[in-house]
């Protein structure tokens, strides 16, 4: 098999890359989200197109795609256009450094499952995902709409707030790894046994509600918010323009998933794989790992839109520089300090793990006492609000 | 299944219960308006504010004051710091059409310390302007604003009179009596009124005898 | 008009961009860090107007400057309707009013009219009167509820508050055939009698819904993000709510203990056990958290009505043809909104000569710009939705 | 104090909390009704489509003036009947359902008993393409207006 060679096997999984992972947000992500968002709201959801609504995916693409394609009136064209791909290209470009799964082999052809591995993976994956937000602020601006343009302003300040907290959450990441190379991460997340969430337990929250916040999700879907700015940026779009900015947000889930999975949770390795008595997790693919981990992570986006409210533009920034900037920074002197103290350096990342660990859930138990508590008192201090 | 033509038993009114004595509600009794010249807020209007009351009655335990029309600020003002009436309920207006002076604006006030309304109105002629009590009650001004826009009573010292409901450039005011039910042409019309052939009341039919 | 044809697309392309071209461009551009205003139209069509609500927001970046309402887009003349017609064929108009609360709205004109003829209400007829003005309230604050917090990102407490809203919509179902636009009153008392099993069934439900509302509070109550943006949002004080003519619950979050149904008790409120829910710092919280304490009072409420019930006739002795003194008359009751007045002319005929209606939603609404002064246009949606306004009533 | 704060708002408690409720709610049972294959059975009260018995109805118009929005005509005349007695015959009886309300007033007006007019049909699925035509009811249609509507069988979901 002298065609296949690794770069035409590139090309191979680029091609796939671009091409399957518009049609998994089409067919999948789409319909479980309105799926699961409708089961958590005590209703069916979508099932009416195909198969239990298999087919929504389908529908809806053929939808935005026949609709007409609207350009407003003194809207800067070229910009306009230009807007809903650069919201996509970026998130679908971040993925070429995803390593999805350790090499395979098909046939005779063995080859990693991921398109490249670049040293500087991580700091390729900050680059490129931040340039993903002009798309939405250009849209914005470019719509000559009041509602897209506070859209648009929106986004740029959620963008310059959280791009810093979710880079300082990843530099405690790289004093664990050493590398910035994604595959470099996972392997030594499987050479030291030990995923990076439990010394980083601070950093991957850091890390996902920033990402959260990067792809404006709800609590964080202010550059959006329907119920306040109609539909924000992408008020004026329609059609095929509209789609892409559909599938720019949703394939930006998927790379801060991705990621998450990646760099925290061990990539494509199966839960504690050097434990003995976790032996028949291997049974499992490592890909398939790799996808149940991710899914899990757009399970979560999904559940924070169906449960929290949406947080106000300058409670957002507050949040974002009072809180998880300063906590995110402590957070790598803290790594810093327990990988220096310790002797044979990866021991402080079991210290570390253990001090999170107990930490939380020692705290966890002592709010949840005291909810208990402060529930009965707030109920008795109403008097007779509570029905007999 | 049930026979289509005859409607459930429920539609049928249910007979008079006969057993059922205990709670015979009392028969409908005349109600009188009684003069209230003397009550103590009349009383008290009378002497904050001299030739102000024109005549009072009280009915259903409802006090109504018509007072004159130039002193109507100066009324609500002292009922709001003398009488504790700090709270305007609403004001709108009655449009006595074959009477002089044709509208009656009526204000009705209430009082947390009395638990108590008070109704005061006064006669308004076509064109003359009763003066604003939208600076004594915030509450008054969009009422006040919405009796001009039904039926065309100015409000001298209003600080926002304008069209409310219906909108900037209407012609007419529409609780007038003299304005039509059906409405005025404003060339606003969605849906033309028609029907299908043979439908539909029809004037000139000489077999009409439709109610309609 | 005779050589009219048909407007083609191009030119109604090319019409709108010469609209749009002919908004003039500053020939100033703005210098850095200049207080840049802008004006927003908020509505008609926006989802958080709650209906057909325009406000003309002058911004500076997303703070208000100043709020202009504009009302009327919904405006059907209710108040001529009235005029035109005998006493008991206005009652259907009523439920067009605050079309959530069309029980509350039934009862107010029913009660007005009573009060002109001197009828009594029998008691049985009271005590179902109470029992769907409460369902009613409970209806609509489920409303409420559910659409503020979509307003604020929640989306989710809107489809548990329908789901339970539903059930309500299907007690007043089976007791008068309709589910929002009632008719469920007439002059001197009720149309119909319970249906069997209905007053077992709303027990059943009544007992259930306490746990339903801990849902919601525990989704939203001490939610972190809901707190953020609920505590000191649009604070008023009692004094300026009462100089405003604001009721019912934003009156009664700024700590003035006023409830019509306690205050001028009509119908045999005053025999009945409830608290009035206040609380202190009227802000958009508090109006949150007294409107859940309202729903679990009317829980309550309903269940004492329960017990009270006893047959017994449901309509007072009323004249076939409805004819009052010529005189005048104001009666209120406490919609779930706040004081639901009507004002009635009578001139001794059968029809109203003047029919008025104090809508608590419209007079409520005038402190909109008073609320929203200084906040955010987030803020904007949370405030039009704490006041709770039914653009029916508003514009009536 | 300043502790409990920080305990509070560091355990994300109350977040957990709401993620709780929706995460019950995911196993719950759902309460959608589909609806053209399942349908919701109205109360016998409900307020449906319009019926009427021309056999009992004895013409005197008392629904069309109780009608609140005047949507009722009904012309009559006089005719002898094979005993030779003057009858009432009705010439139309038209409801332009598409300015109705339902308020059922015309049936509480109604003094006949059983009612002639009654809008009990538990019928109300009446969307039509053509205001005119199909929310227009003369005679015919308010007679058997889909009467075999009403008998369909369907998969009835009960209440509440």
């Amino acid at each position: 098999m002298k065609v296949l060679t690794p770069t035409v096997l590139t090309y191979v999984k680029v091609v796939l890359l671009v091409a399957v992972v518009p049609a998994i947000v089409g067919f999948v992500i789409v319909l479980a989200e309105r799926r699961i968002m409708g089961f958590m709201q005590a209703r069916l959801g979508p099932n009416r197109v195909g198969p239990k609504g298999l087919l929504q995916g389908v529908a809806d693409l053929l939808k935005l795609v026949t609709k007409e394609d609207i350009t407003p009136a003194r809207a800067e064209k070229a910009v306009y256009f230009l807007a809903p791909v650069l919201a996509v290209i970026p998130a679908l470009t971040a993925l070429a450094v995803i390593p999805f799964g350790p090499a395979i082999r098909i046939g005779k052809v063995r080859t990693p499952l991921w398109v490249t591995d670049v040293n500087i993976g991580l700091l390729f994956l900050l680059a490129i995902t931040s340039i993903g937000v002009y798309g939405i602020i250009l849209g914005g601006w470019a719509s000559n709409n009041k509602y897209s343009l506070l859209g648009g302003l929106r986004s740029a300040a959620q963008l310059v707030s959280y791009e810093v907290p979710m880079g300082l959450a990843l530099v405690s990441v790289l004093l664990m790894s050493r590398s910035l190379s994604m595959v470099e991460i996972v392997h030594r997340q499987q050479h030291l046994h030990l995923w990076f969430v439990f010394p980083g337990l601070v950093a991957f929250f850091l890390y996902f509600v920033s990402g959260v916040a990067e792809t404006n999700r709800n609590p964080f879907d202010l550059p959006e918010a329907e119920s306040e700015l109609v539909s924000g940026f992408n008020t004026e779009y329609s059609g095929v323009k509209f789609a892409f900015f559909f599938l720019g947000e949703y394939a930006a889930m998927i790379v801060i998933s991705c990621v998450a999975v990646t760099v925290f949770f061990g990539g494509w390795l199966p839960p504690f794989p050097h434990v003995a008595a976790l032996r028949f997790l291997h049974v499992v693919p490592p890909f398939a790992w790799f996808l149940i981990k991710t899914g899990f992570f757009l399970f979560c986006y999904i559940w924070f839109r169906s449960t929290f409210p949406r947080y106000r533009f300058d409670q957002l920034m507050a949040l974002g520089w009072k809180w998880m900037i300063p906590i995110a920074l402590a957070n790598i002197v803290v790594v810093a300090l327990a990988i220096l103290a310790t002797p044979g350096r990866s021991n402080g990342l079991f210290l570390l793990s253990y001090i999170f660990g107990g930490l939380f859930v020692l705290m966890y138990l002592l709010a949840k006492l005291r909810q208990k508590l402060t529930r009965r008192e707030r109920l008795a201090a109403i008097p007779a609000s509570v029905s007999e | 299944m049930a026979d289509e033509t005859t409607p459930p038993p429920e539609a049928a009114p249910p007979p008079p219960s006969a057993a059922a004595p205990a709670h015979k509600p009392a028969p409908p009794k005349k109600v009188e308006a009684t003069d209230a010249g003397a009550h103590p807020w009349v009383e008290s209007i009378r002497r904050a504010v001299p030739d102000a009351v024109v005549s009072a009655k009280e009915f259903a335990r409802q006090v109504t004051v018509v007072v004159d029309r130039e002193k109507v600020a100066q009324v609500a003002r002292h009922l709001k710091d003398a009488e504790d009436f700090r709270y305007c309920v609403d004001v709108t207006a009655v449009d006595w059409r074959a009477r002089q002076p044709r509208f009656d604006v009526v204000y009705h006030f209430y009082s947390f310390s009395k638990n108590d309304r008070i109704r005061v109105k006064c006669a308004v002629g076509d064109g003359e302007e009763v003066p604003s009590i939208a600076e004594v009650f915030l509450a008054a001004n969009w009422p006040e604003r919405e009796t001009f826009d039904m039926f065309g009573i100015r409000f001298a010292g209003h600080p926002d009179l304008r069209r409310i409901l219906t909108w900037d450039g209407f012609e007419g005011y529409p609780l007038r009596k003299d304005f039509p039910v059906e409405g005025i042409s404003t060339g606003a019309a969605v849906y033309p009124e028609e029907w299908p052939e043979g439908g539909g009341p029809s004037p000139d039919d000489p077999n009409r005898k439709a109610v309609s | 008009m005779s050589d009219e044809r048909p407007v083609a697309e191009t030119d109604l392309a090319a019409a709108a961009l010469a609209a749009a071209e002919s908004v003039p461009v500053s020939p100033h551009p703005p210098t850095l860090f200049e207080v840049q205003e802008m004006e927003l139209n908020f509505g008609p069509q926006h989802p958080s107007t709650h209906g057909v609500l325009r406000l003309v927001v002058r911004v500076d970046g997303e703070k208000i400057l100043e709020t202009k309402p504009d009302v009327g887009y919904l405006h059907r003349g209710t108040e001529k309707l009235f005029e035109t017609e005998t006493y008991p064929m206005g009652i259907p108009h009523t439920d067009r009013l605050d079309y959530v609360a069309a029980a509350t709205n039934n009862h107010a004109f029913c009660l007005t009219i009573e009060k002109l003829l001197g009828v009594e209400v029998p008691r049985r007829a009271q005590l179902i009167r109470v029992i769907l003005d409460e369902l009613q309230r409970l209806s609509s604050h489920l409303v409420w509820l559910g659409t503020s917090g979509i307003d604020l990102g929640a989306v989710t407490p809107f489809w548990y508050a329908f789901r339970e809203r539903e059930q309500i919509l299907d007690f007043f179902e089976e007791y008068c055939g309709a589910r929002l636009t009632l008719n469920c009153m007439r002059i001197g008392g009720l149309p119909f009698d319970l249906t069997a099993g209905w007053v077992e069934r709303l027990m059943e439900f009544v007992d259930d819904l306490p746990s339903r509302i801990d849902d919601y509070e525990q989704m939203l109550t001490d939610n972190r993000i809901w707190k953020k943006r609920t505590v000191g949002i649009g604070v008023i004080s009692g004094e300026e709510c009462i100089e405003w003519g604001v009721t019912g619950p934003v009156l009664r979050a700024s700590g003035v203990e006023w409830d019509l149904r306690r205050a001028q008790p009509y119908e045999c409120y005053d025999e009945l056990d409830f608290a009035i829910p206040t609380r202190v710092n009227g802000d958009t919280y508090d109006r949150y958290i007294v409107r859940v304490q309202e729903m679990r009072q009317s829980v309550r409420i309903l269940k004492q009505c329960i017990d009270r019930l006893e047959p017994g006739e449901i309509r007072g002795k009323v004249p076939r043809v409805i004819k009052p003194v010529a005189e005048e008359i104001y009666a209120s009751v406490e919609s779930p909104k706040g004081e639901l007045g009507f004002y009635c002319v009578s001139n001794g005929s059968n029809r109203p000569y003047r029919m008025h209606v104090r809508p608590p939603s419209f007079i409520n609404l005038q402190a909109l710009p008073r609320l929203a002064k200084g906040h955010l246009v987030s803020d904007l949606v949370a405030l039009i939705g704490t006041i709770d306004i039914v653009l029916g009533e508003v514009d009536r | 104090m300043a502790l409990k704060k920080w305990l509070d708002k560091l355990t994300l408690l109350d977040l957990f909390d709401g993620l709780s409720v929706t995460g019950r709610h995911f196993f719950k049972k759902k309460v959608t009704i589909q609806y053209p294959e399942q349908k919701k059975l109205p109360s016998d009260r409900f307020r449906g489509m319009f019926r009427l018995d021309e056999e009992r109805c004895i013409k005197c118009t008392l629904c069309a003036i109780e009608c609140p929005i005047n949507i009722i005509y009904i012309d009559w005349h006089n005719e002898k009947n094979a005993a030779g007695k003057s009858v009432k015959v009705l010439d139309r009886f038209d409801v332009d359902l598409k300015r109705c309300m339902f308020c059922q007033l015309c049936e509480e007006a109604c003094p006949t008993n059983p009612k002639s007019i009654w809008l009990t049909t538990k019928t109300y699925e009446m969307a039509a393409y053509d205001r005119n035509e199909s929310l227009y009811l003369d005679i015919r249609k308010l007679t058997d207006w889909r009467a075999a509507e009403n008998v369909k069988p369907f998969t009835v979901v009960e209440q509440g």
